[in-house]
């Protein structure tokens, strides 16, 4: 490990926080990508959406001051914002399917350099199932993968992916510790870079060919 | 016109082998007092239609535990390890359903459409023995619609007509399972008189409700 | 014209009343079937959709005691009852093409006894387009026709229907004030008749074949 | 954020030969300053999506009357003697979807589904030239989604954050269509703040409402 794991998820946190921009609905999927609501810029609105039936949820609910109505998609206790509104199922997906979730932030088992993302499933082994993951990343109009490089030093952004895909093609942005990636048309460009780190560093933790971009930056964080 | 009924009157609905649909995500907005009453009766062989397979000791993970399902269609069994246990010891059938396409499918079956059409799911193995349909130069899988003999649902103020009212992050899968079952009991915090809800909260309308009783609050 | 056109309206409507049973979820076609409302029996509970976004519609507003936010079908101002409640398009037809419609209620153009039903167009003349008819009589659970035997006279109940369809062998019950017709396998089966009237009356009036039932009654009103 | 603008901020929205949207049922439910707004730009050759043409002097029937329709994909038009008469004259296209059908490909185009199944139109002129779909022995119609540029709802409150909540039966397309277009215009019979409407009122949410003008109480 290159940075540490806890620092590793601090830096990704930030970095996707400032992708979004004033007025977006975003969906932060279970576990890293919840940290990215701690870092979002103080001049700009963003509404976070809970496929479980929500649009402005807010922070997790003080112990002792819990509505069991008002739950997250991983079913724990949560406060709603003003501009916030409850609906069914359909509804949610919907507003997911439909497009009208401008960013998706996940995390990954696998990712590659032609957008395939691979994230619900270890056949054999862990098969938690797909929940919304596949109708997010299929329908929100930017999917970012925001994941640490790699799983305790082996990569996890290959050429191809091995594991069943959770969507085909629809990966925009992976942003890790080490760097900001792009899927374009030519294939995986980064971006950015992290400052502690060298472009052969990420080179040798990353299984897919990366473009190095010409106008290389330092992750802006 | 009066659906409020106890327990014991709708304890004859409930076979082995049925096909029964249940609100909830991960346990929120879940009826728990029907579940504990397909406890009680044991009744066994339940081809479950939910979300999810919730918590072992929530909601219809409670069904998983005290084995009564013989197949699970939900979207996600992450949180209930004994519904993987099962499944790989080969006692419990699950098929796995996107979110969006699970509830547009129940719904399909419940508002008399023959199936849907969405992208989730291309180029992935839930695209597996299905019809691709191609619109406007996109592929869209053909996804088909469920039904069920019996839709449990979770209400916060059900009236006496069965007209329900919702709160919160309950609603989920509730409103939808209303509409695509052959029977539907709705399990109420709290019952009212016909017509004491504000018209323009009620979520599900009593035409579509066939019982109604009384849960915790 | 054998039987006043008034009286014979009312013939219908309270014939089609009885037809309705305790629980039903009803709609009423504008024009005559909404008089039906008149003759429920009054030992049981019938409710009524509009299909533009409500169930429990009760009687038109009195003048001066018109909600504007409370319209039927047809745009004027209703009533709604304790059970009632709205909804949007979708679910009214939801709970249309569903089949949640135990009964719908229409007048009909022209109607055959295959069961097909013409009451939407009757080209280069008038077209007021299908509404809500086509989805009706495709989904509801029975389909009952009411309307007066005849046009001035002429036939209305035809083998097979010459205006564009609203839908294909739909129609359960035609009723009339001369009589009850049931569509069957064998054909259109005569079930009752007006007590002012002969079975040769009715076919002199019914260009489709009519098939008298072994067990006529008498219209029961 | 506060998306309540004068009607002088939205004009620029509006072009010759856009496709619009608009709620509404006879008229109940429709934004009539947002109709006096496309009157007075006059706006020309517009593709009109809605329940029926309305009356001559209510609602969408204002736009039949002032020749600014091109093509009207209504479900009736019969309470409108104006639009049957251009339609006649060849000066007004008219596609009549049944109600069901139109709602649905609207919710379609809004929800990402590249179609849908209906059973309604089997067997009449409405089946022609389209795609029949057989699932389980019975056939189908495959219809079309179906979107806009611009979206016109009413809504009785409706807060700065563009959260709306509606009366009785003025809903009918009016949250359907709120999600089919790429700008949503909501007009407002009171406006309040963000946060002040009973959020188990809101029947649509903010998030996809773009600007939130005041209209007529």
């Amino acid at each position: 490990m290159i940075i540490d794991e806890t620092v590793g998820k601090e830096i990704i946190a930030k970095r996707v926080a400032k992708e979004l921009k004033d007025g977006q609905l975003v969906n932060l999927g279970i576990g890293l990508p919840t940290l990215v609501a701690n870092y979002i810029p103080k001049d700009i609105n963003v509404t976070f959406q809970s496929e479980n039936g929500m649009v402005g949820m807010g922070s997790l609910a003080q112990r002792g001051e819990e509505n069991i109505n008002i739950t997250n998609a991983g079913g724990q206790y949560v406060n709603v914002l003003p501009q916030g509104s409850f609906f069914d199922t359909c509804m949610s997906f919907g507003l997911i399917r439909g497009g009208h979730v401008d960013v998706t932030v996940l995390g990954a088992l696998e990712v590659d350099q032609s957008g395939n993302l691979a994230n619900w499933i270890i056949p054999g082994k862990l098969v938690p199932g797909m929940g919304g993951a596949m109708d997010l990343v299929t329908g929100a109009k930017k999917v970012i993968v925001s994941m640490l490089h790699t799983s305790k030093g082996k990569p996890k952004i290959f050429k191809k992916c091995n594991l069943p895909l959770t969507a085909r093609e629809k990966v925009n942005l992976i942003i890790t510790e080490l760097g900001v990636m792009e899927v374009t048309n030519k294939g995986l460009v980064l971006r950015e870079i992290n400052k502690d780190v060298t472009v052969d560093q990420i080179k040798s933790l990353t299984e897919a060919d990366l473009i190095i971009s010409d106008d290389l930056k330092i992750m802006d964080i | 016109m009066n659906k409020v009924v106890n327990i014991d009157e709708i304890k004859h609905l409930f076979k082995d082998g049925m096909t029964i649909m249940v609100g909830g995500f991960l346990g929120c907005g879940t009826p728990e007092k029907l579940i504990d009453v397909l406890i009680d009766l044991n009744i066994k062989d339940i081809t479950l239609i939910a979300n999810d397979t919730s918590f072992v000791d929530k909601g219809v993970g409670r069904l998983i535990v005290n084995n009564q399902i013989k197949k699970a269609i939900v979207s996600h069994i992450g949180t209930n390890p004994q519904t993987g246990k099962l499944m790989n010891e080969g006692k419990l059938k699950v098929e796995l359903c996107p979110q969006g396409t699970l509830i547009e499918r129940i719904r399909a079956g419940g508002y008399g459409l023959g199936g849907i059409l969405t992208p989730t799911g291309i180029g992935t193995v839930v695209e597996e023995g299905k019809q691709k349909i191609v619109i406007d130069e996109k592929e869209y899988l053909l996804e088909l619609p469920l039904r069920a003999d019996i839709a449990l649902i979770k209400g916060n103020t059900i009236d006496e007509f069965g007209n329900v009212s919702y709160k919160g992050t309950t609603r989920n899968f509730n409103p939808i399972i209303a509409m695509a079952a052959d029977k539907v009991i709705a399990e109420a915090e709290k019952i009212v008189k016909t017509g004491e809800i504000d018209k323009e909260l009620i979520g599900t309308p009593g035409v579509v409700v066939d019982y109604v009783i009384k849960g915790g609050e």
